[in-house]
């Protein structure tokens, strides 16, 4: 019974429709199927926040989200957070303020904290290392990313999302 | 992971039917953050997953007038804390399903899911006792209710039957001057599995002097999650004191009986059975004198 | 009179000094004096005309790789074993 | 904090962003496993159950028989028809058994199959058989007598080495001076025994190789690697292949720490890609890393320190044992160089004993055993303060090592900048203001590790447009690109933006060492540097005739091409346009050889804590982290690197290590259980950059990775002893241990 089930969803703004087989997660489905490697696979069962997306408005972690069951969903991954040659205000502070270094957590940070300053858009340091805190980082002791997450916080409340 | 059947009903009877006709091997899905781990690291045999999400009853959550609560058992963590309602009314509540994984799990896992995974350290686990909550089953059979602390038999086993669902959770409205809380060891401050847990309900007199009643459970202690009656019982009656706390923290402690794994030695939870007791019975205390 | 500092596990080949007094004004003298003096040494510090690259040899507080280095007459040569790092 | 007056540098200290940022905070940056080729089969490796056993018979039939699976290989394909993996006999172990399993998660067979759910189906159809032998998992248990043996030929090296078959693999002894006569002057003595468990890099990205052998033997390996010349070498190895018929191209790795020098998926997606004719890729799960992959070593440490009354350290002895896992290694060889390399001490004897043990074979992690060396001496120091009632730093200070102080290796020190972070430590304002409250304690420790720095290759072009391509064969980890190309500008008189650094494979540029000790920021950026040298060198050549003048009379200064009279001048940029623009190409090359010894770096921290009496939790108040960065070329970066190796020894100090169930297998293989610090777990780690140019390098610039891993253990210790009372001389501090000791409880 593992044939391939067919799957429309809107990722990144996008219709997609994909065919894929049950036992495949989210994350493979974006990784293998459609080319999207941007979401990482670190843990593999959702402890470290590398695969995280943003699905049917709440974040996720793409791991443990069987693909078949985005049907009819929204999703936004990494490769759907800039809007064309403009960055989002976190993947600018992520690089001013050094919050990476080798980067494989980077795309999950980034969704992660997108997810939190969306809904919580004064959120301070101790909201923040709380909401990430299901998102590893070995390089960089977490200091510059929440610094990144404070100061794009500031940059969104001081200039409003483009519609 | 081995292949899989997945099938997302609509209705409650058409999910009755597709895993009573599917039997052991189905499994229902609702937030998926144990099982699919499980399927996929071979420690759960399942070949059909049922998508219990699109279904009204496994989805709802609903306070009534007089305060009694209804939790679909599909109803994520995060619906859960984020309906302010809910939180004035069970903080303790709150407190568990904040704890169950990270944000992403909890956007996810739902409590009919932490329960029946039963996993003897699971966060939630502990509070349904404190809180006399109750399971609603359906099954070919017809509908039955359960309480929370006879759902789990053994780690990862319960009561439920090949085609039985886990539907809701239902909570009494709480009582006026009680309080409950819940809190967790963990080595980190996130992401960990319980070393110990534990949950307390009390009730006190008017005057907020004595303990009418109280229920304590515990996590991570025993092969399943532990209601410790007797602890309530060294509650009722007595004065609100140091010295009732500690009696009932040891009736507690006497009541762990506790394994040495990676995640805490047998005599680390002992202690920390009492350790904790004592903090939820205090927080709960404040929270009825509060309520 | 450079002298030339040994390893632990080189010793027993030096007869267990710790330390070998030896004459030469470059590296290379040094360490055929050290290898006349104590034949058991002969390749595992200089191979195939090189030094050996799980070897590393520092006159005083200078590494050096190069056999025609001058070596101080107070000098100290020190053979130590290769490193690496995370 | 600047110690000396360094030169006016244009680009070296500034903050610009890393040039390969954007494809990283965009998802566009390709790591191991997201390389995709058209046609390529998944793989997955057979891994033993056992910590011991030999292999009696490994039947692969049912596998093969699986719909989907397209090969199988094992140790026998490696050794290849009339092959020899005998220069390698380790490695090729390690990589696929043979004989034996010598630890749980061995690789003894591996499949490619159209896809990954396939594979893993097909390995569990892949029948071996065992005889389970009796196994060892303690270091010191392991060099008892009767242990069971790993190793039938094993003999230790070393001054003895005994007639039998034995686990310690080399007994290393480091002496100076006369350590009885030294013990006897001193006024105060102090000993104690630690130990610390085996604990992982932890990099968030689990290996992954994809292989393409040609059908005319060219093998095109992508990997995600710290060193991918070394690679290509070991494949060249282990596949008995010409090392020019193999092409290795480093992806994006996602961390490394050390853990990614080896190859171990590399060689056999090599073997099935050449059995099944297609491109095959394997990537490892969390479990494989943890339990196939190489952690760094648990260690026994018996140390020994005594001082006289004003607290001049006079002798010390040290008895240190470390797993080496299941081969050989020389960690404890390591050991014996850095434990007391912080201190001039007059009188020293070091016992390193390496060990196998059957557990994965160690690799190094970040300053390889200078963290636990540390963890027990660090620990003699404070207590030694206490006795002599003296300010720990200032005890430190009074014993520092210094320009002339002979190391522990005996040869006397470069220029180092040890005194300079105790000063700054003393002067923060972290020390000063003391610590209130109860339950808590301050702890500061000293950490040194070597930095080395081996051979590295750079190519250097210059652009129509008179900008510059820099093309290194390092993996970049941290940073490296930005570091390099920034070394690049300053050297050449260019913004940074004028320079295009990237990564090349191991056929498009010479020779480099691996991305490890600290070294790629130092030797690459001397090869950057002489780079820079011959571009102007070359520029000039091709302007003179250009300018009607000689070679001589054309001065390159400041970023500036002029002629002695001033008469003529241009920038880089205008030169290089006029010169190079619709001309002839123009391509230079920087290699050296910058040896084993790059100057050495010292690292400090101050950390407060507060103890939980109840739980035996540690919380981490706040942490200072102190480091000798000789020239801070991107100060951030630099910050990024202490942090990041501050918040691993935090880790290792509470939560982390490998616990062992009774048959030998590691209980916590996943992040849910091997406790990585989260963001909520730690505060924010304040830096404090001293900079003590090191004379080795042409800009002064010390390895900066590596030193901030060593201190936190012991200071944490130190902080934990102050906060309750009692010595810590086990790893993990974890709950359960501080209960342990401070409670009885356990």
């Amino acid at each position: 019974m593992s044939g391939r089930t067919y799957v429309s969803a809107k990722i990144n703004g996008e219709q997609m429709d994909f065919l894929c087989e049950p036992r495949q997660s989210l994350l493979e489905v974006l990784r293998d199927e459609l080319g999207m490697t941007g979401s990482k696979e670190g843990c593999n069962n959702g402890n470290c926040g590398a695969c995280n997306v943003i699905m049917n408005g709440v974040l996720v972690n793409a791991c443990c989200v069987l693909g078949v069951e985005a049907q009819g969903g929204t999703i936004v991954t990494i490769e759907g957070v800039a809007s064309g040659e403009d960055l989002h205000p976190l993947q600018r502070t992520f690089l001013d303020d050094a919050a990476l270094q080798c980067g494989i957590c980077t795309p999950g940070f980034i969704v992660a904290a997108k997810a939190l300053l969306d809904k919580e858009p004064d959120a301070d340091e101790a909201r923040i290392r709380h909401w990430l805190a299901g998102n590893l980082c070995r390089c960089t002791g977490y200091d510059k990313i929440v610094h990144a997450v404070l100061d794009a916080a500031d940059v969104m409340r001081k200039t409003p999302a483009k519609v | 992971m081995q292949a899989i059947e997945y099938i997302a009903p609509a209705s409650l009877a058409e999910a009755i039917k597709v895993l009573a006709h599917h039997g052991g091997a189905a499994r229902a899905l609702a937030g998926g953050t144990d099982v699919i781990i499980q399927a996929r690291e071979g420690r759960r045999n399942v070949s059909v997953m049922v998508d219990v999400k699109h279904i009204a009853e496994t989805t709802e959550l609903s306070l009534s007038p007089d305060g009694s609560l209804r939790v679909g058992a599909a109803t994520s963590c995060a619906r859960i804390y984020d309906n302010a309602e809910v939180a004035r009314l069970f903080p303790a509540l709150i407190e568990s399903v904040s704890l169950i994984g990270g944000i992403q799990i909890q956007s996810r896992a739902s409590l009919g899911g932490n329960l029946c995974n039963s996993s003897p350290a699971a966060d939630s686990i502990p509070t349904l006792i404190a809180l006399a909550a109750t399971c609603e089953i359906a099954g070919p059979g017809g509908k039955r209710s359960v309480a929370v602390e006879d759902f789990c038999t053994a780690p990862g086993q319960n009561v439920l039957q090949p085609g039985e669902l886990l539907v809701a959770l239902t909570f009494p409205a709480p009582k006026p001057h009680s309080g409950a809380a819940f809190e967790r060891f963990i080595p980190r401050n996130e992401m960990d599995i319980a070393v110990v847990n534990a949950a307390a309900s009390v009730t006190l007199a008017a005057d907020g002097s004595t303990f009418e009643s109280g229920r304590i459970a515990m996590g991570a202690v025993a092969p399943t999650p532990l209601f410790v009656k007797a602890a309530g019982d060294a509650l009722a009656g007595r004065p609100v004191s140091a010295a009732t706390i500690d009696a009932a923290a040891a009736a507690a402690s006497a009541a762990a009986k506790p394994i040495t794994d990676m995640r805490g030695s047998a005599p680390q939870r002992t202690h920390l059975a009492g350790v904790l007791t004592k903090r939820v019975i205090n927080k709960a205390v404040e929270r009825a004198r509060g309520a | 009179m450079p002298r030339v500092m040994l390893p632990a596990l080189l010793r027993p080949l030096a007869g267990g000094a710790s330390s070998v007094e030896t004459t030469g004004a470059t590296l290379r003298d040094v360490i055929e004096d050290l290898e006349r003096q104590h034949p058991a040494l002969r390749g595992r510090i200089i191979d195939a005309g090189v030094i050996r690259p799980d070897v590393m040899v520092a006159v005083d507080a200078d590494e050096v790789r190069d056999l025609d280095a001058p070596v101080p007459s107070a000098g100290e040569v020190h053979i130590l074993p290769a490193i690496a790092g995370g | 904090m600047v110690i000396e007056n360094k030169p006016k540098y244009k680009v070296i200290g500034t903050r610009p962003v890393r040039p390969d940022g954007i494809d990283k905070v965009t998802g566009r940056a390709q790591y191991g496993a997201d390389i995709h080729m058209q046609g390529a089969l998944q793989g997955r490796m057979k891994r033993s159950p056992h910590a011991h056993a030999i292999i009696k018979n490994i039947d692969v039939s049912k596998a093969l028989a699986l719909d989907g699976v397209k090969a199988v290989v094992t140790a026998q394909d490696l050794a290849g028809p009339g092959g020899d993996v005998s220069t390698l006999p380790d490695a090729a172990q390690n990589i696929l058994a043979s004989r034996k399993v010598l630890y749980r998660g061995q690789a003894v067979a591996a499949v490619a199959a159209i896809n990954d759910h396939i594979a893993q189906e097909a390995v569990k159809l892949i029948e071996v058989e065992y005889e389970v032998l009796p196994h060892v998992l303690d270091v010191r248990e392991s060099m008892r007598p009767d242990a069971p043996i790993l190793n039938e030929t094993m003999r230790t090296r070393g001054p003895n080495p005994g007639d039998g078959a034995t686990n310690i693999v080399a007994h290393t002894v480091a002496a100076f001076g006369d350590i009885e006569r030294g013990f006897a002057e001193c006024d105060v003595i102090v000993e104690n025994e630690f130990s610390t468990k085996m604990v992982h890099q932890g990099y968030i990205e689990p290996q992954a190789a994809t292989a393409s052998w040609a059908p005319d033997g060219q093998l095109s390996i992508w990997t995600t690697t710290q060193g991918s010349f070394p690679a290509r070498e070991a494949c060249a190895q282990l596949l008995n292949h010409p090392i020019s018929k193999i092409k290795v191209t480093p992806t994006e790795i996602g961390g490394g720490f050390g853990g990614k020098i080896s190859v171990y998926l590399e060689p056999v997606a090599a073997l099935l890609s050449r059995k099944t004719g297609k491109p095959v890729a394997i990537r490892m799960d969390r479990i494989d890393v943890f339990e196939g992959t190489g952690p760094t070593p648990g260690t026994s440490i018996k140390v020994k320190l005594g001082a006289t009354k004003d607290g001049k350290f006079r002798a010390a002895y040290a008895d240190m044992a470390y797993e080496n896992g299941a081969f050989a290694g020389s960690a404890a060889m390591y050991a014996t160089m850095v434990i007391t390399a912080g201190y001039e001490i007059e009188h020293v004897k070091l016992d390193g004993f390496d060990v196998v043990v059957n557990k994965p074979r160690t690799q190094d992690y970040r300053a390889p055993s200078a963290p636990a060396a540390a963890f027990a001496f660090e620990q003699l120091v404070d207590e030694l303060a206490e006795k002599l009632k003296l300010d720990p730093l200032k005890l430190r200070l009074m014993n520092a090592s210094k320009e002339g102080s002979r190391g522990p290796m005996g040869m006397p020190f470069k220029r180092v900048g040890h005194e300079e972070c105790l000063e700054a430590a003393l002067n923060s304002p972290h020390y000063n203001p003391p610590l209130e409250g109860p339950n808590r304690g301050r702890g500061v420790a000293s950490g040194f590790w070597f930095n080395v720095g081996l051979r590295s290759s750079v190519n250097v072009s210059v652009q129509p447009d008179g900008t510059v391509n820099l093309n290194e064969g390092n993996t970049d980890i941290g940073g490296t690109r930005a570091s390099l190309a920034m070394q690049l500008a300053e050297t050449i008189g260019v913004a940074f933006e004028d320079i295009k650094p990237g990564v090349v494979d191991t056929d498009s540029v010479g020779v480099n060492d691996v991305t490890a000790g600290s070294r790629v920021t130092f030797a690459s950026g001397m090869a950057v540097h002489e780079a820079g040298k011959n571009l102007i060198k070359e520029l000039t050549t091709r302007l003179a005739p250009t300018w009607q003048v000689p070679v001589e009379e054309i001065e390159f200064e400041d970023g500036t091409f002029k002629t002695k009279d001033g008469a003529k001048s241009g920038t880089f940029k205008e030169i290089a346009t006029q010169v190079v623009g619709r001309g002839v190409g123009l391509t230079v090359s920087g290699s050296v050889n910058a040896g084993f010894l790059a100057g050495g770096g010292f690292a400090h921290a101050i950390v407060d804590v507060e103890v939980d009496p109840e739980t035996g939790k540690v919380t981490i108040l706040r942490y200072t982290a102190i480091q000798d960065a000789g020239t801070a070329v991107h100060p951030a970066y630099v910050e990024g690197q202490m942090q990041g190796g501050a918040v691993q020894g935090i880790g290792w100090a509470i939560n982390e290590e490998y616990y062992y169930d009774e048959s030998g297998r590691m209980a916590n293989s996943s992040f849910l259980d091997y406790r990585l610090p989260t963001s909520l777990d730690v505060p924010m780690i304040d830096t404090i950059i001293v900079e003590v140019p090191n004379p080795l390098h042409p800009f002064g610039v010390r390895g900066v990775g590596e030193p901030g891993i060593v201190p936190p253990l012991a200071a944490i210790a130190n902080a934990v002893c102050h906060a309750t009372g009692v010595r810590q001389t086990q790893l993990p501090m974890s709950p359960r241990r501080i209960l342990e000791t401070t409670l009885g409880i356990g």
